[in-house]
């Protein structure tokens, strides 16, 4: 079966990044198809690779990042979102004339579409936020 | 066609659990994770909520929340059914869609 | 795409205090692009959304309640708002804004958008759907 | 000895106001601000609490977040005292703290 | 600095659902460097932080209710937790875990930090403090 | 009056953020002082540079830099909430082997510290959160 995944808060605040990430593992390790994970809110803020959590607390982006090298998921920022927020990748910082940009490797940044078009495409929807 | 209820708070500062059992119909199940677990807790003000909405409606309990926040077995509503992660996948598979009281 | 599912956004938090009401409207915005069968649910706090007379000009945010009363034209044309939710918090129908679209089906004529259903109807319009997105 | 209570969170989802209302002594005061402006509403199933906290306790709201959110002066309690950001500023410092709801 | 300040953290959020509790409890250790006047107050669903027996083994996250423990080394020796919210969430005093310090002016005895106080007293110890800190 | 201010949630999320800049304004228009102004939690989301909201909203950092510029703020970012949500200037980026730093002007990084001496040396604290 076919999941798609929403994550609206943010990393350490809630926990909501890390029950999705826990969720989309078992979805995995049962056999289930995990195609996108659509980033929204303040969801956002789980791309930037600039984290430096306390060594004795798990690293919610480089979970992330891992999971998505091992098993190719797509991880989907909402431009939208991540622009209030101060979430850019090279490209959107040059166009945006910022002299930096923070998104972790293994997360893209796209339009709001890609979260309707993964509700569409699977088969179920969760959503996981505050 | 049922629905899995999902809900991430505590029914004691946050009305979400409440209001999704007031919009339960029979044959859905209610998943209670993250802070939610504490909607399983016996002898609270919402216990009777929560087990006037079963049996018709199943309330199950994400297992490692509820371990983490030091919710023994025998605290819990005895109706309340405890799974890990691999039992949330299967109960959003079994059922026709998901809903989050966020 | 040719498949055509029946989409619910939940709306069940206040306008300004968070940002949720604000960005499930983008995402409704977006959304009628894909031609989907839509609706909007609205209980809880999420009545709170729809109340007119919203100035928000001393608080320095930008008001968007107008945004509800262009729906119509992006063809999303049921919003249900919860009774039980309305009267718990001392409002009725005509604390709303008037949300209208024009049916095409019925020589333009201008009809209502907003319909007020009781918990019991909303709970069977939840049920009725493919994907229920929460704000 | 007074303290000025702030709200800043509806009181139809959450269970601040109430708590906070229970935690008030006399000649305090609880502002309302941001989503919590909802708890002025007239008519509300919360309106009795809220009134019954005062007189002892005086009540006042946010005028630019009651604005905002479209509550109209004649929706409000009429216990309930406006003030703007200035007001906000001088109840602070008539009180001898402040404690957020949060 | 010289002057004394009472300060008083009021807890009233779960853990681990949100990061409040944690980042609290750092303010709190910092804090206490500073030689003020410290008490914890545990109301609504802050008293879940003081519960006994949490193992965070299943979901990932750090376990930090073993710090409470520690309070007594850093001079926090007041937490105050309401009985009424603890009434209402089904637990009672057993429930929690134990926290204790030494009293220097005692004979380095060992007594206990938790003190369970109604809601009456949880609203006095509110009112009797120069800095309130809400988590 | 000395007023401290801490602002406990993240920008555009919350409205915290934008009632403790109202708030600050008009205890300044008033003739208090306001020492310092401590961003905790996801109110450390406030000192980002790289934010690009609507042309028709309120920059809200921006609002934060002026003000700080124009009337002297001290506005404190927690390092120990920082470092978790990935905030950091270029001398922290530089510690933790980052590649970019995303702090903006009129904000400083700090320890916890200075929230307690903010509290020892005002005569009130405000907070805005969540």
């Amino acid at each position: 079966m076919k999941f798609g995944v929403v994550v609206s808060e943010g990393p350490y605040t809630h926990q909501a990044a890390d029950t999705a990430y826990h969720f989309v593992k078992a979805a995995l390790d049962k056999g289930h198809e995990v195609p996108r994970v659509f980033f929204y809110h303040d969801g956002v803020n789980v791309s930037t690779r600039l984290s430096v959590p306390p060594q004795d607390e798990r690293h919610i982006q480089k979970n992330w990042t891992e999971l998505a090298k091992k098993k190719g998921l797509d991880l989907v920022v909402c431009i939208a979102a991540a622009q209030r927020r101060g979430l850019l990748d090279a490209n959107e910082a040059q166009r945006q004339g910022k002299d930096a940009d923070n998104i972790a490797e293994g997360f893209r940044i796209s339009g709001l579409g890609q979260l309707i078009e993964m509700g569409i495409q699977t088969d179920r929807m969760v959503m996981f936020g505050d | 066609m049922s629905t899995l209820h999902i809900v991430n708070k505590s029914p004691f500062g946050h009305g979400s659990l409440l209001s999704c059992i007031n919009h339960c119909k029979s044959g859905d199940a209610v998943l209670l994770i993250e802070d939610g677990v504490y909607g399983a807790l016996s002898g609270s003000v919402v216990e009777h909520a929560v087990t006037t909405c079963a049996p018709s409606v199943s309330i199950y309990v994400l297992e490692g929340d509820a371990q983490a926040r030091g919710l023994a077995p025998e605290k819990l509503i005895g109706t309340v059914k405890p799974v890990g992660y691999d039992g949330f996948v299967d109960l959003v598979a079994e059922s026709d869609r998901t809903q989050s009281w966020l | 795409m040719s498949e055509t599912k029946k989409f619910l956004y939940v709306n069940r938090k206040a306008p300004y205090g968070t940002i949720y009401a604000l960005e499930s409207l983008e995402v409704v915005l977006i959304g009628a692009a894909f031609d989907q069968d839509v609706t909007l649910a609205f209980l809880d706090d999420g009545v709170f959304q729809l109340t007119k007379g919203q100035d928000t000009g001393g608080i320095g945010v930008k008001n968007f309640s107008p945004t509800f009363r262009a729906l119509g034209d992006y063809e999303v044309t049921k919003l249900y708002v919860e009774q039980e939710s309305l009267e718990e918090r001392g409002l009725a129908a005509e604390d709303l804004q008037a949300v209208t679209y024009e049916d095409e089906d019925d020589d333009w004529a201008e009809k209502p958008s907003i319909h007020i259903v009781s918990r019991a109807e909303m709970a069977d319009i939840m049920a009725d759907q493919d994907v229920v997105l929460s704000f």
